[in-house]
């Protein structure tokens, strides 16, 4: 079998998966198993389409006409489209593997059955938008896609208003996206003459710009640029956990992925392109991780720090562009690598996260921060799983994440030989990561670290293997992604390769920036903290070791409520970022000798979502109506509207003629 | 074959108004609408269009799509006719059952009629036998819809003659030989005095305008789509709108062959989308779901309008929007009839959960709504990106821009509106309403929403040909 | 000839200003039903030479226009048991004027729209339009239901009188359809007022606006 | 080879004398004699033969900050040059992984701080990862600087300079970031005025607050690393300060170590002329470090 027939077998695999459940009865987990396992078969048969289709030879295109009035139905894998496929095909069989503890259907049947559908429709749909080459069928999977995902996030929409709303907030955003979209491609289409996604080898720069700003505010709305990020914490912190996983970890690529397409299709252009691209990508980077310091709600947290990578993946981007349209081949390609690095790196360690956060969940029944506190001690594995993902995700040595963000330095600085402003970047992207220090360990330290802040955790747990596993695989990812990324430069480079014929020779990334030297840092960290731990076992050995309470400043009777909480920890900073964040804080007013109760609370609400959206949209719904006056029953009125639609419509005709 | 069309549902009207059985009565109305169908098909089988009756009666290509989209749609809602009236046995359906079969017969006159004096009178007795419909509750506020869907019709409906007349006149005055046969209109078309040309123009956009309800002649549609059964209000969105639109199109045909295209999209553009603004105005913060319904039909008719408006490259979309959207709007008022069976209102306010109240139906509500919004894999997607498409190529941006800009508007009011009453928890006063879904209820939106999901992957061939040869057919020039 | 049929529009003319200004049901429904007569015997006038066609429509229109609907409309208004008087919107007086003022607009704006040949000097446009624009006027400033039947009836009239133009090539079967259409619709029309009348026990229109936005 | 040896011993020999001469200095300022310059070394010594005291809330977290700490630091030493001697290991790109290791230092000094459960620890973990988001800034604009003007990547060739010793456009820049980085050597090593090392009220500290809870060897171990990261910090920042050296190699380490020990000296010339800054203003002198070092970088670019 083909690879290009393999991805779409596997395709139909995932995106039926959920069908046999419906058959099935709704308080037995069989129809889950069944989902779970064709999705297993459709994720592996994928990879290994995409890995047959890297090897060549194999047939990795498709196009035949289809009964619509325009279009063909296209599809083709080349080394970019194999890139986001990797993941496509990889996070969402694994969280449906968790899903069989986290969300098994006997426990949900009212909605478990519509949150298989959908899943699997979801993940389907994805690699389709991935392969397809035509824009008709990229728009229809596209939608396809949004709607799946609309659908899986609002799984517990009948219980609960919260959820409804951000899926309608959600719901609203990705119209709006769409509907660029189809501008853009209707214009693509009557400038190229077909919807065929096929480099445009010609094109006036008005229309190629303006079809990269419509691109850039559809894919955006997906991907969560700021300021179009609006429906993305909501939609995150009210999914189920994995599908918050496979959204963030996942459909935000897609995204990403549209950015990436149509700006290789279309000719080279200007600088501008490259330079806002970096600009929104640093905004986003930075205010998206200073809001996540701002939540209390841990998948908030989470879905802000995802906002945060996307960004660090659109400076990359940038950056490339910015090298495309100065012709300096080795931006793009640390550009491009680092940025297309990075949407991996982010799908393991965001996906790793977001089951970790749903198994804390699933153990303490809160997504408050602040009441949690010690679950190291009851949850070891999962302590663990997350300090890896959370070191991971603050881009450190010797894990993944550091990887990407390197090529992107190395790049950034590597601009300096030319002009040299947009290595300003290089120090947005290390503000980020001290910020994302900074926040994780925050959530670490409050979460796992300390003392039980309520009685939430007192029944934790670490969950069950079918949880821990898929956790432990993206953990190895990550490590492996990290120690070892020089793995990944050959397929890179080759999908540089496709985003930009480079003319000459492909410059290899080992020349520009020699990821071995990653590997052998990597090994020696790992060995020397592999000596020092065998030292301490030794020393450990000799020497006497009492346990005692924490000193605290030998305050008598600590209690854990008197601990930092993360809010507290994360205030200073909220503080310093006030001019973005504009924090809330309700102050107890405390006054007489005896001062009532009364508690401190402090939010940080979306500035763009509940101080501009939302106002926005109260004050359109309240004045609106008013015209509804117009309306009012008479019948005589209504007679009179016609007889003055007539006059009026011969004046406008009049005044053409 | 016309004749057989036209008069066979007329005789089942008559028939149906003389049986006097409540309960078997509703049976003609499946049965009728299957021989029609039948009959139908066959109709489309033989290519020629060689007319009947003197060259009144021809079947071209519009009248074909016109004709087999609300036969179909008329089949399947009959079904659903039969099950609505069997929870409405209190009530006798003699009129209501006439008046839909007279209906059928009048749709195919006018989806025939070649002679635009004929073709006005199909219509306005249209008007004429499916006021009854909306009548049928018997309540204040159904007399009020009646009322005034006859009074605001009729004035548009008049106005539609005076412009027939003066479209002849304007034949007249160019030394023809004065005709209202749409064939000689066509021919003669560039001859035809031109200021008269645009005064006909303009008094029979208002009039079939009204009809199709475009805004602001729409004051009707809502009422009487709120007071209206289900069935009758996917009737009058999915038949009577296509009817007048067919009716329309006639006129557009002679005037662009005229060519006076720049005078005629220049008065659409600005009707369609005048309309689709009136009904973003009317849907937001919308409670009553049928009501939205119809300001929905309002949009879709000024969709038409403006695909006619750009013209040429829209055509082919705006034709396939008439078969989508009139199957969606089926889908729509079909479920929407049962939400508002089950829960005895509405209005928002106490309609919640409709999914899990009525899970078919629902969802089916659901689902229609996307279509309608135009999202893929549905058909109107397909129609309304063909018309955006359309635009582009025309280079209507600023159009296209405000269209898209419109159809964002639109799903916002509405999606507030449906996703309230389909989601949350069902209010516990009616758990236990005797309505449930059964197989002729739901059956029907079944077939049509599964129609309108084919439309948007795959457009069968011989569709295609039919809506290809419509837009080769309108853009003949003598 | 065409002296007589421009006499005979005008008094079609004056028959709108006294429609307009009648304060009585009956009275208007009985000028309404003059004016329908009157109308009917435009043909006549019109035809160059006489035929059977236009005689039946002549007799046809006479029986209708003149007798049929004003028959039915009389008895819709007796079944009502209402106040005979209309209650207008705007007063009778300034409704004349408005009726004037149309009158004037549409003379001046059938300039706009050229006459062939044999038709030169004929006043059947500014009439017609004229008589139209007075329908309007009826179907807006009225309250009672049935008197916005009569303004229905008025517009069709002014619709009828341009139907003159063409009375040549109008076929003979659409004319029929087109009266018998016109007196379907009024009769429906008037049925429904009588349920009106029945449900809300009363004609005032001011009643009909509970549906609303 | 000799070199890397001998760097790789004084990297690891050297620091704790730092400290004795910081404390030295202040003692002279104070008009006291002071501890021995070698203190440090003894009190590493007793430390590493205590036995420890563990907080029964802590976890291996609380472990690992002090030897994930240890460890990078080192690895960072590896990366940066002393004197006229390239770094023992050097690579395009290096100077990042030198910012990030410290970056992974702060992540499990500030975990190991909280795990401990105690409000006084989380408190100065709280800032010391607050204040890094504003010095981290300040550093990288130094290190853009120092990469444009060089016109290299990698860390050691960099701090050399180019062969003909940096262009004269380029001092005005240095000196700007040269007294950026000074303030960030501070704030990063936790001396006055960002941080007191040696007072005693938990409330005023950041770094002594966070290691409350370590004790015996832990303790040994975080002095260490502590005064290790000083001695890298500051052979980076010598190399912007002073970037002479004669051709001799055993002229140039006596050199390198003379000018160590001169930076010591200055730092507890600040530490005795200077008071602690108000914990709310220690931003502001971060800021301004970093706007210093942004100046320089549009200088050079300009």
């Amino acid at each position: 079998m083909s690879s290009v027939w393999m991805v779409l077998t596997a395709i139909c695999l995932l995106g039926l998966s959920g069908a046999p459940g419906c058959l099935l009865s709704c308080r037995s987990s069989a129809g889950q198993r069944v989902a779970t396992l064709l999705m297993a078969i459709g994720g592996v048969l994928g990879v290994v389409g995409v890995g047959t289709s890297l090897g060549g030879g194999s047939e990795t295109s498709l196009s035949v006409p289809w009964f619509l009035p325009w279009g063909r139905f296209a599809v083709g894998i080349d080394a970019l489209a194999a890139v986001f496929l990797v993941p496509v095909f990889i996070v969402p069989v694994l969280g449906s593997i968790y899903g069989l503890g986290y969300w098994s259907q006997p426990e949900h049947p009212d909605n478990g059955r519509r949150l298989g559908v959908s899943y699997g429709l979801l993940a389907g749909s994805m690699a389709l938008v991935v392969i397809a080459r035509d824009g008709a069928l990229f728009l229809i999977a596209w939608e396809v896609m949004a709607l799946a995902a609309y659908f899986a996030a609002t799984a517990e929409e009948h219980e609960n208003a919260d959820v409804r709303r951000a899926g309608w907030v959600y719901l609203i955003a990705t119209h709006i996206g769409t509907l660029c979209l189809l501008a853009m491609f209707a214009l693509w289409r009557s400038e190229t003459g077909s919807f065929a996604l096929a480099p445009a080898l010609v094109m006036s720069s008005e229309v190629a710009g303006t079809i990269f700003v419509l691109g850039l505010i559809g894919f955006g709305c997906k991907a969560g640029l700021m300021p179009l990020h609006v429906w993305l914490p909501g939609a995150h912190a009210n999914a189920p956990s994995h599908v918050s996983a496979v959204m963030s970890g996942v459909m935000l690529k897609m995204g990403i992925y549209g950015i990436v397409r149509i700006t290789a299709l279309l000719p080279v252009g200007p600088t501008w392109w490259g330079g806002v691209l970096l600009a929104v990508g640093a905004v986003t980077g930075v205010a998206g991780i200073a809001y996540a310091i701002g939540q209390h709600d841990i998948k908030r947290l989470l879905a802000y720090s995802s906002i945060e990578n996307v960004g660090i993946i659109a400076m990359g981007l940038g950056l490339a562009l910015l090298g495309r349209a100065q012709g300096r081949g080795d931006l793009v390609l640390l550009g491009l690598a680092g940025a297309l690095l990075h949407v991996w790196n982010h799908s393991l360690f965001k996906s790793l996260l977001f089951f970790n956060a749903g198994a804390i969940i699933h153990a303490t029944h809160t997504r408050e921060m602040d009441r949690m506190g010690g679950l190291a001690k009851r949850m070891p594995w999962c302590a663990a799983l997350f300090a890896v993902g959370a070191v991971a995700i603050c881009a450190l040595p010797p894990l993944n994440g550091f990887a990407s963000e390197w090529l992107m330095y190395v790049g950034l600085f590597r601009s300096l030989s030319s002009g040299g402003e947009v290595a300003m970047a290089a120090v947005a992207l290390a503000t980020i990561g001290a910020l994302a220090v900074a926040c994780f360990v925050q959530v670490l330290g409050t979460v796992y670290l300390g003392e039980p802040r309520s009685d939430a955790g007192d029944h934790a747990y670490d969950p069950q293997a079918s949880m821990i596993g898929p956790m432990v695989v993206l953990a190895c990812g990550c490590a492996a992604v990290g120690v070892f990324p020089m793995m990944a430069a050959p397929l890179l480079e080759r999908a540089t390769q496709d985003w930009m014929d480079l003319s000459g020779p492909v410059p290899a990334i080992e020349a520009l920036a020699p990821l071995r030297w990653i590997t052998v840092m990597g090994l020696s960290f790992v060995g020397l903290i592999g000596a020092a731990v065998l030292a301490w076992k030794m020393l450990s050995r000799s020497r006497t070791i009492g346990t005692t309470g924490t000193w605290d400043c030998g305050y008598a009777q600590p209690t854990a409520r008197m601990q930092y909480t993360g809010s507290s920890f994360g205030d200073t900073l909220v503080g310093l970022f006030a001019f973005i964040l504009w924090p809330k804080k309700y102050w107890p007013e405390v006054r007489g000798v005896l001062a009532r109760r009364s508690r401190f609370r402090s939010v940080v609400p979306d500035a763009i979502l509940d101080r501009l959206v939302v106002p926005a949209f109260d004050l359109v719904g309240k004045y609106l109506p008013r015209l509804r006056m117009l309306q009012q029953g008479q019948t005589q009125v209504y007679v009179l509207y016609v007889l003055a639609i007539v006059i009026v419509l011969y004046m406008w005709g009049a005044i053409g003629a | 074959m016309a004749f057989a069309l036209i008069l066979f549902p007329l005789l089942m009207a008559g028939l149906a108004a003389a049986v006097p059985s409540n309960r078997l009565r509703p049976w003609l109305l499946p049965l009728t609408a299957t021989v029609h169908l039948a009959l139908v098909v066959m109709a489309l089988g033989q290519a020629d269009l060689t007319g009947t009756a003197g060259g009144w009666l021809v079947l071209d290509p519009p009248g074909r799509i016109v004709l087999l989209l609300v036969s179909t749609l008329f089949m399947l809602c009959s079904f659903y006719a039969v099950g609505y009236l069997g929870h409405r046995q209190e009530r006798s359906n003699r009129v209501f059952c006439t008046c839909l079969l007279s209906f059928l017969g009048l749709m195919s006159l006018v989806s025939w009629s070649h002679h635009l004096g004929l073709m006005w009178v199909a219509i306005e007795t249209t008007t004429l036998v499916t006021a009854p419909l909306i009548y049928f509750n018997r309540t204040q506020q159904s007399i009020e819809a009646t009322w005034k869907y006859l009074v605001v019709g009729s004035v548009g409906i008049a106005l539609a003659l005076l412009g027939t007349f003066f479209l002849a006149y304007s034949s007249l005055h160019a030394g023809l030989e004065p005709s209202l046969n749409f064939d000689d209109l066509l021919k003669h078309a560039p001859e035809l005095s031109k200021p008269w040309l645009h005064a006909a123009f303009v008094l029979l956009l208002v009039g079939y305008g009204t009809k199709m309800g475009l805004a602001p002649m729409h004051t009707w549609k809502p009422d009487a789509y709120g007071e209206a059964p289900g069935v009758v209000g996917a009737i009058f969105a999915g038949g009577v709108t296509s009817c007048a639109f067919l009716a329309f199109l006639r006129v557009y045909h002679i005037c662009t062959a005229a060519g006076e295209s720049a005078y005629t999209s220049r008065l659409l553009l600005f009707m369609g989308l005048f309309s689709m603004a009136v009904a973003v105005l009317f849907m937001v913060g919308q409670r009553d779901f049928k009501r939205m319904l119809a300001y929905s039909s309002v949009e879709h008719m000024g969709i038409l309008a403006l695909g006619l408006g750009i013209g040429g490259p829209a055509l082919y979309g705006t034709l396939l929007h008439v078969v989508t959207n009139g199957l969606t709007k089926g889908v729509l008022f079909l479920s929407a009839g049962n939400i508002h069976r089950a829960y005895g209102s509405k209005s928002t306010d106490l309609v919640r959960g409709a999914i899990r109240r009525l899970p078919l139906s629902g969802t089916l509500f659901l689902a229609g709504f996307l279509a309608i919004t135009g999202s893929p894999p549905f058909g109107p997607f397909i129609s309304e990106f063909a018309i955006l498409n359309g635009a582009f190529d025309a280079g209507r941006f600023l159009v296209a821009g405000l269209f898209l800009l419109l159809l964002l508007g639109v799903f916002i009011g509405m999606g507030a509106t449906v996703l309230q009453a389909v989601q949350g928890r069902p209010p516990s006063a009616v758990r236990n309403t005797p309505y449930h879904d059964g197989w002729l209820t739901a059956a029907p939106i079944v077939i049509l929403m599964a129609m309108v999901l084919l439309l948007g992957l795959y457009i069968p061939g011989p569709l295609t040909a039919m809506l290809n040869d419509t837009v080769r057919f309108l853009e003949v020039r003598p | 000839m065409t002296h007589q049929l421009n006499a005979l529009l005008m008094v079609v003319l004056a028959i709108n200003l006294f429609a307009l200004g009648t304060s009585r049901i009956l009275a208007l429904i009985r000028i309404v039903a003059f004016q329908g007569a009157v109308l009917a015997i435009l043909p006549l006038l019109v035809h160059q030479h006489l035929n059977a066609a236009a005689a039946v429509v002549v007799l046809l229109t006479i029986a209708l226009k003149g007798f049929a609907i004003p028959a039915i409309m009389i008895r819709a208004l007796r079944d009502a048991q209402i106040k005979r008087e209309i209650e207008p919107l705007v007063g009778f007086l300034p409704s004349i004027i408005l009726g004037a003022l149309g009158t004037a607009f549409s003379l001046l704006f059938a300039g706009q729209l050229p006459l062939a040949a044999q038709h030169s000097g004929s006043l059947l446009v500014p009439t017609s339009i004229a008589t139209v624009l007075t329908g309007f006027i009826l179907l807006t400033t009225r309250y009672k239901a049935l008197t916005q039947v009569v303004g229905y009836l008025v517009l069709e009239n002014g619709i009828f009188v341009f139907g003159m133009l063409l009375i040549e090539s109008m076929p003979l079967v659409v004319e029929m359809g087109v009266l018998l259409d016109l007196f379907v619709g009024i009769f429906v029309i008037c049925i429904i007022t009588n349920h009106i009348n029945r449900a809300f026990s009363s004609m005032d229109t001011r009643r009909l606006v509970t549906l609303k936005e | 080879m000799l070199e890397r040896l001998i760097y790789i011993a004084l990297l690891l020999i050297m620091p704790p004398l730092l400290l004795g001469i910081i404390n030295r200095t202040k003692a002279r300022f104070a008009g006291r004699t002071g501890q021995p310059l070698f203190q440090l070394y003894y009190d590493l010594a007793k430390l590493m033969r205590k036995g420890l005291v563990l907080s029964n809330t802590t976890t291996w977290v609380f472990i690992a900050g002090p030897v994930v700490t240890l460890v990078t630091v080192v690895l960072a030493g590896l990366l940066v040059p002393a004197g006229p001697f390239a770094s023992p290991i050097s690579f395009t790109g290096d100077l990042i992984l030198f910012a990030y290791l410290f970056g992974l230092a702060r992540f499990f000094t500030t975990a190991a701080a909280l795990d401990t459960g105690s409000a006084f620890e989380g408190m100065g973990s709280a800032r010391e990862v607050t204040f890094a988001c504003l010095s981290e800034p300040a550093m990288f604009f130094a290190l853009l600087v120092l990469a444009k003007v060089s016109g290299t990547l990698t860390l050691s060739e960099m701090l050399h300079g180019p062969a003909g010793g940096f262009p004269a456009s380029a001092v005005a820049p240095l000196v700007f970031i040269a007294i950026g980085l000074f303030v960030v050597l501070l704030a990063e090593t936790c001396r006055i005025p960002v941080d007191d090392p040696n007072t005693h009220l938990e409330l005023t500290m950041i770094h002594e607050v966070m290691v409350l809870d370590h004790s015996g060897p832990l303790l040994g171990v975080i002095l260490y690393a502590a005064s290790l990261k000083m001695f890298v910090l500051g052979a980076v920042l010598l190399h912007v300060i002073v970037p002479i050296q004669t051709g001799m190699a055993w002229a140039d380490w006596a050199l390198f170590v003379i000018e160590m020990g001169a930076l010591a000296v200055a730092i507890g010339v600040v530490e005795s002329v200077m008071a602690r800054l108000q914990m709310r203003h220690v931003p502001y002198l971060l800021v301004a470090a970093m706007l210093l070092c942004g100046f320089g970088f549009i200088l050079v670019v300009r």
